[in-house]
């Protein structure tokens, strides 16, 4: 198989536009402040006007699929944090929630409530900063940011305690999960809950009525309900067009049916419904934790039966998906009895949200295309796995 | 949702030409799969999509796997003449199953989303063989989100999908020339090894070390 | 005017002395030469100074209101970080692309200093501390002013460079744009004074009733021409909100995208300097100059008062800059054009109607009552226009 | 009204302006090198080899205590393949005094390591711990990130430093199975001397069927 050379590079061919004159191609990435990782637009401006753009993928490709196809079940889960580096405690559990279903493990109680738990202050962690990266791009030059960044300091912090590391959590594992709550765990989380409502509201004071972020932001990228639900787009890019689905009311994994947590929907669809759904979803996840947080039974972490090394589940397959903060969060997994996964594919919310990424953008002013992008909130860790 | 017997049921009756089978999946999840033929897949999913009462508007995953040939040895029982005596003889017949590659959908309504649970309705469709025909029809048209997906599933494993609006690699960069999931793919060795401490990863370095020092590339 | 013992006032014309004292060394003929070229050397030191100051204050102010420290590590308390951020500046390599037009991409930052100094000639720092008291002071500085555009348009272009030109395209509009709302705020000042000299314009607000002095700002003229003047100086300096030019995430560029080194350094510091000229000029017309703002406290010096009012308007820049997002380029024009201009020229009519109404609260009443009208319809019809506001959410059931 | 919000937005900074000089919630900032934050008990940085004996045991006494038993699970299980071992051709007895093949060559390479904890939780032996030491730049990149197996090996006391109750579970468990082994050996003991003891005191004339020892 004769490696390929790297030809010389070819500048891409100068399109010309409608009315004749020539238009600007402009590479935005893969070295961009504003772009999330490495990640390239392909922009052709007609003036400030985007004409066409096209996504290029593929710097942070490293085929995580084919190494879960060589590694073992248990090997692959710490893999798994480094898909959406921002939120590693609910891709583990989409994972082990897909082997569960694979295998059919039951998950004790006490394990349940600890998965709702972290899971919630992992989306807490990731909104507050998506929105700081947001106004990033958008010029307030770090200080919704850095706000976020405080309190996603506390709860790493939190992380760090229970699972050892900050950010490559590796917590769960197939019928329950790693290691026992350390003691005075959950006073620390009650009182950091009790902290993150103050936080909201000065986000909020700060944001939400600022009338520069609302004519940045209100009416652009707009997207359309019907399209984002053929485009498959998922978690807070689809419930801001109106379309009320959300994968915890409407798979009911877990135990999320016994806390009362609303879903909130926008009609607008543009950045301003994004920004201000991932502000509403935080107060709704301090909620979902406040209630979990009282009622924490004791007993086994793990299923007793289930075990660590040589996992062998009976052939078979199974696709299990989870409400992760970017979106929908799916793992399909086929077994063949080997403790090998024959198929392990990982269904990646941030790719499959960039899909209408160029319908967004066509038309908008080439300063919203950094908006726009911003507000899909993307990791190239899960984009291009 | 209906269970995978009553969709097809379904189908059959509304599309009676419709080459569908059920794949059963023995795993307890029970996701059982409906195999569709490629020729009429298109209008069996734009079929699903529309009908009022499933709704599949949303098709949630897209992804390929790859079935290569495999040897299947058979105990079969043949009645042959030995020594002029007619007796049943026990006989293992090697066969090779023709391999091929897979594309499976899973589809979700989000319409009926609070209806009862659901689990997936899945759709597998199957090329004829993994060289040369490897041609199926795409369901972009039907679900935009399987644009990306089915680019992806092109990209890794080379299944050439028709009526794809833009079939280009996505994650290899453009020339790069084979299909990276396939279970008979080779790497290529001219990665530039991060020499670790034992076995095969460090003498390949040092293999690639001394061919670069030979060749006076740096490397 | 209250009593003042002779101590204070020579504190407060301490450098008018200490000027008289080195002219008198030198024969009379020179003695004018002398005073200018000391002025110059004063202003000269004295700004860059406040200048190495303010980028360290901003950095630690923009950190304490980020919860975190600014710069603390060169110096006690960070204080030298201007000196490790001038010496890396200095010693940095001086790139110039091989396709720039060397001798324009030499001149730009130099063009933009020299522009900016000017600007401090007509600026009345302290009482009869004024390097050049001319009769149409204003004027001047507004002439100088707008050369800024100048130097910035040749950065752009000279760089050869796509991004630098678009960026300085932009700058160059924005900054055209809103010149005209900042003169059209300024003239305000001018009508009621009835002169064009900064120092007069001072003078005229100098008075006090009671204890409250006369400051143009304290009548609903004053105020709406002083926020529109601030909002306008902030356009002019490519400060916060409208920091479009070299703040763009999506181009990556500015019109200095192209210079490094000490040029670069130079174009920092013509847009600091840029900022404390119009700052001063706001004070001057707007805050009553070297005025103190209690009659009780006029025997503080007046340049004392002047850097303390410099030191607030440095603070409240360093404010918006931390706190708010930037417009984009288009709804930028839109709010010069549209709001800027017409509440300006309102204005001009509220003064005219302020001068020739008799004294007493009608005048108040009917002035402010104006201007508000003004302000709250022509805001409520930019944002309906663009139907922005704030939005109710729904729950799923 | 047009301006309000920003002028909220502008209450909101100053509010954190002055807050930082107040409280400490408003001030975030540790000086890393000089200032640290409480140590963490669950943190893992990278893995250590765990050895009964004195703090500061030369080399041979390291060995001597060392659990591992170079039965290469973690090497298999290792995700990305960073554990190597080779084993010993002799043995030498372990904590309860059976002998055992001990790794003659134990590297781990802690550039590749992810620090994913995978060999401590598959260790049957309780031989290989996460240490909490993470300043450990070097500037030679592969020796200096090459750990041996003397350079890895670190005392139980230190195990007790860094994961307290972590660390006196696993005590527990090894002194629990430690009794139960020679409560088994001295069943085994006793009920051999009492076969001899009954065989040499009188010619075996009958043989008295040896009292069944409970099982252990």
């Amino acid at each position: 198989m004769s490696s390929p050379g790297f030809k010389t590079y070819r500048p891409p061919v100068m399109e010309v536009s409608e009315e004749g004159d020539e238009l600007l191609e402009v590479a935005m990435g893969p070295h961009h402040p504003s772009t999330h990782g490495v990640f390239r637009m392909d922009v052709a401006l007609d003036g400030e006007r985007v004409v066409k753009l096209k996504p290029v993928f593929g710097y942070l490709h490293r085929n995580h699929e084919k190494i879960a196809e060589k590694a073992s079940y248990l090997a692959s889960m710490p893999y798994t944090d480094r898909l959406d580096y921002f939120c590693s405690l609910t891709n583990n559990w989409a994972y082990a929630l897909a082997v569960e279903k694979l295998a059919g493990l039951e998950v004790p109680e006490r394990a349940e409530y600890i998965r709702v738990i972290t899971a919630e202050l992992t989306r807490i962690q990731n909104h507050a900063s998506a929105i700081g990266f947001l106004m990033q791009e958008m010029g307030a030059s770090g200080t919704p940011l850095m706000y976020a960044f405080r309190e996603r300091e506390k709860i790493l912090d939190l992380f760090e305690e229970l699972t050892g590391s900050r950010m490559m959590c590796n917590y769960m594992r197939f019928g329950g999960c790693r290691v026992e709550l350390p003691v005075g765990w959950l006073n620390k989380v009650r009182v950091i809950v009790d902290g993150l409502p103050r936080f909201i509201d000065e986000t909020e004071a700060l944001l939400t009525g600022n009338e520069i972020l609302m004519a940045r932001s209100q009416g652009v990228g707009i997207l359309k309900p019907d399209l984002a639900i053929n485009a498959g787009v998922s978690g807070v890019m689809l419930r801001c067009t109106g379309v009320n689905y959300d994968i915890r009311k409407v798979d009911h994994y877990g135990i999320y049916d016994r806390f009362k947590f609303r879903v909130p929907l926008g009609d607008h669809g543009d950045i301003y419904d994004r920004y201000m759904l991932r502000v509403l979803e935080m107060r709704e996840s301090v909620e979902i934790l406040k209630q979990a947080l009282k009622d924490v039974p004791a007993g086994p972490i793990m299923d007793p039966k289930s075990k660590i090394r040589g996992f062998r589940p009976k052939p078979g397959e199974a696709y299990g998906r989870i409400e992760a903060p970017k979106g929908e969060l799916g793992f399909y997994l086929i077994s063949d009895g080997s403790p090998n996964p024959y198929r392990y594919r990982v269904r990646p919310p941030s790719l499959i949200n960039l899909t209408i990424l160029e319908d967004m953008c066509l038309g908008q002013n080439v300063a919203d295309v950094v908006l726009i992008f911003g507000s899909v909130d993307i990791v190239l860790g899960e984009v291009d796995r | 949702m209906k269970t995978a017997e009553e969709l097809l049921a379904i189908i059959k009756a509304a599309l009676p030409g419709a080459g569908v089978e059920l794949v059963s999946n023995p795993s307890p999840s029970a996701q059982h799969s409906l195999l569709l033929g490629s020729s009429t897949a298109v209008a069996v999913a734009s079929f699903l999509r529309d009908h009022d009462e499933l709704a599949l508007d949303y098709c949630s995953n897209a992804t390929g796997v790859d079935w290569p040939g495999k040897e299947v040895t058979e105990k079969m029982k043949v009645t042959k003449l030995v020594e002029g005596v007619e007796t049943v003889v026990e006989e293992t017949v090697k066969r090779v199953e023709p391999g091929y590659l897979e594309a499976v959908y899973h589809l979700y309504s989000v319409k009926h989303a609070h209806r009862e649970i659901a689990g997936p309705v899945v759709l597998r469709m199957r090329t004829a063989n993994r060289t040369d025909q490897v041609q199926l029809p795409s369901l972009t048209p039907v679900w935009r989100s399987a644009e990306f997906q089915e680019r992806e599933i092109f990209d890794l494993f080379g299944i050439v999908f028709t009526g794809h609006p833009d079939l280009r690699r996505i994650l290899m960069w453009d020339e790069y020339e084979d299909h990276p999931m396939r279970r008979d793919y080779v790497d290529p060795d001219d990665y530039e090894y991060e020499p670790t401490p034992h076995d095969e990863v460090l003498k390949r370095a040092e293999a690639q070390k001394a061919g670069i020092r030979e060749s006076g590339v740096t490397a | 005017m209250t009593v003042i013992s002779p101590f204070w006032t020579n504190l407060d014309q301490i450098f008018v002395l200490l000027q008289q004292w080195i002219e008198s060394f030198f024969p009379l003929w020179l003695q004018p030469a002398v005073g200018s070229v000391l002025g110059v050397v004063a202003i000269v030191a004295a700004f860059p100074g406040i200048f190495a100051l303010t980028t360290v204050l901003e950095r630690k102010g923009l950190g304490r209101m980020q919860n975190r420290l600014g710069p603390n590590r060169v110096g006690p308390l960070g204080i030298l970080q201007p000196v490790a951020d001038g010496i890396k500046s200095l010693t940095k390599e001086d790139i110039v692309p091989l396709t720039a037009d060397a001798a324009v991409h030499f001149l730009a930052p130099v063009v933009l200093v020299i522009a900016v100094f000017l600007g401090f000639a007509v600026l009345p720092i302290g009482r009869n501390m004024v390097l050049a008291n001319l009769d149409a002071g204003l004027l001047f500085f507004f002439a100088i002013g707008a050369s800024t555009e100048l130097s910035i348009f040749m950065a752009g272009w000279s760089s050869r460079n796509k991004y630098s030109l678009l960026g300085a395209m932009r700058a160059v509009a924005q900054m055209i744009s809103y010149e005209v709302p900042l003169l059209l705020s300024s003239v305000v000042a001018v009508m009621i004074t009835g002169s064009l000299s900064t120092v007069k314009i001072v003078e005229a607000q100098s008075g006090f009733t009671g204890i409250f002095p006369h400051w143009y700002v304290f009548t609903p003229w004053g105020f709406a021409g002083f926020t529109l003047f601030v909002i306008a100086a902030l356009a002019e300096t490519n400060r916060s909100p409208f920091d479009l030019p070299e703040g763009e995430s999506e181009l990556v560029a500015g019109y200095f995208t192209e210079y490094s080194g000490f040029k670069f350094a130079l174009f920092f510091l013509g847009e600091y300097l840029g900022m404390f000229s119009i700052a001063g000029f706001a004070i001057t017309l707007f805050l009553g100059g070297w005025g103190a703002p209690l009659s009780v406290l006029s025997f503080i010096p007046s340049w004392a008062w002047f850097f303390a009012k410099l030191f607030c308007a440095i603070c409240f820049f360093i404010w918006l800059r931390g706190t708010l997002p930037r417009l984009r380029q288009d709804q930028l024009m839109n709010f010069a054009w549209k709001f800027m201009l017409p509440m300006s020229l309102l204005n001009l009519l509220v003064a005219a109607a302020w001068r020739f109404l008799p004294e007493g609260p009608s005048r108040w009443v009917v002035c402010s009552a104006v201007l508000l009208a003004a302000y709250v319809l022509l805001g409520r019809v930019l944002m309906r226009h663009q139907h922005l506001g704030a939005r109710s959410y729904r729950y799923a059931d | 009204m047009l301006g309000e919000g920003i002028l909220k937005g502008l209450g909101e900074t100053a509010k954190n302006f002055a807050g930082s000089f107040v409280s400490k919630e408003r001030l975030t900032t540790v000086q890393y090198p000089e200032e640290r934050i409480a140590p963490i008990e669950n943190t893992r940085d990278f893995p250590f080899l765990v050895y009964d004996g004195a703090e500061d045991a030369d080399e041979a006494a390291k060995l001597a205590g060392l659990r591992c038993v170079a039965c290469q699970i973690c090497e298999k299980e290792c995700p990305p393949k960073c554990i190597y071992i080779v084993k010993s051709t002799d043995k030498k007895p372990d904590y309860v005094g059976k002998p055992q093949i001990y790794p003659a060559r134990f590297d781990i390479d802690i550039s590749v390591c992810m620090s994913c904890q995978i060999c401590v939780e598959v260790c049957p032996f309780e031989a290989i711990k996460m240490d909490t030491e993470f300043e450990l730049s070097t500037t030679d990149r592969f020796g200096g990130l090459l750990f041996d197996r003397d350079h890895l090996a670190r005392s139980n006391q230190h195990y007790h430093k860094i994961h307290p109750t972590e660390a006196a579970e696993v005590d527990a468990r090894l002194a629990e199975e430690k009794a139960k082994v020679e409560a088994k050996a001295k069943a085994a003991a006793e009920a051999a001397a009492a076969k001899a003891a009954a065989a040499s005191a009188a010619p075996p004339v009958v043989k008295p069927a040896p009292a069944k020892e409970p099982g252990a």
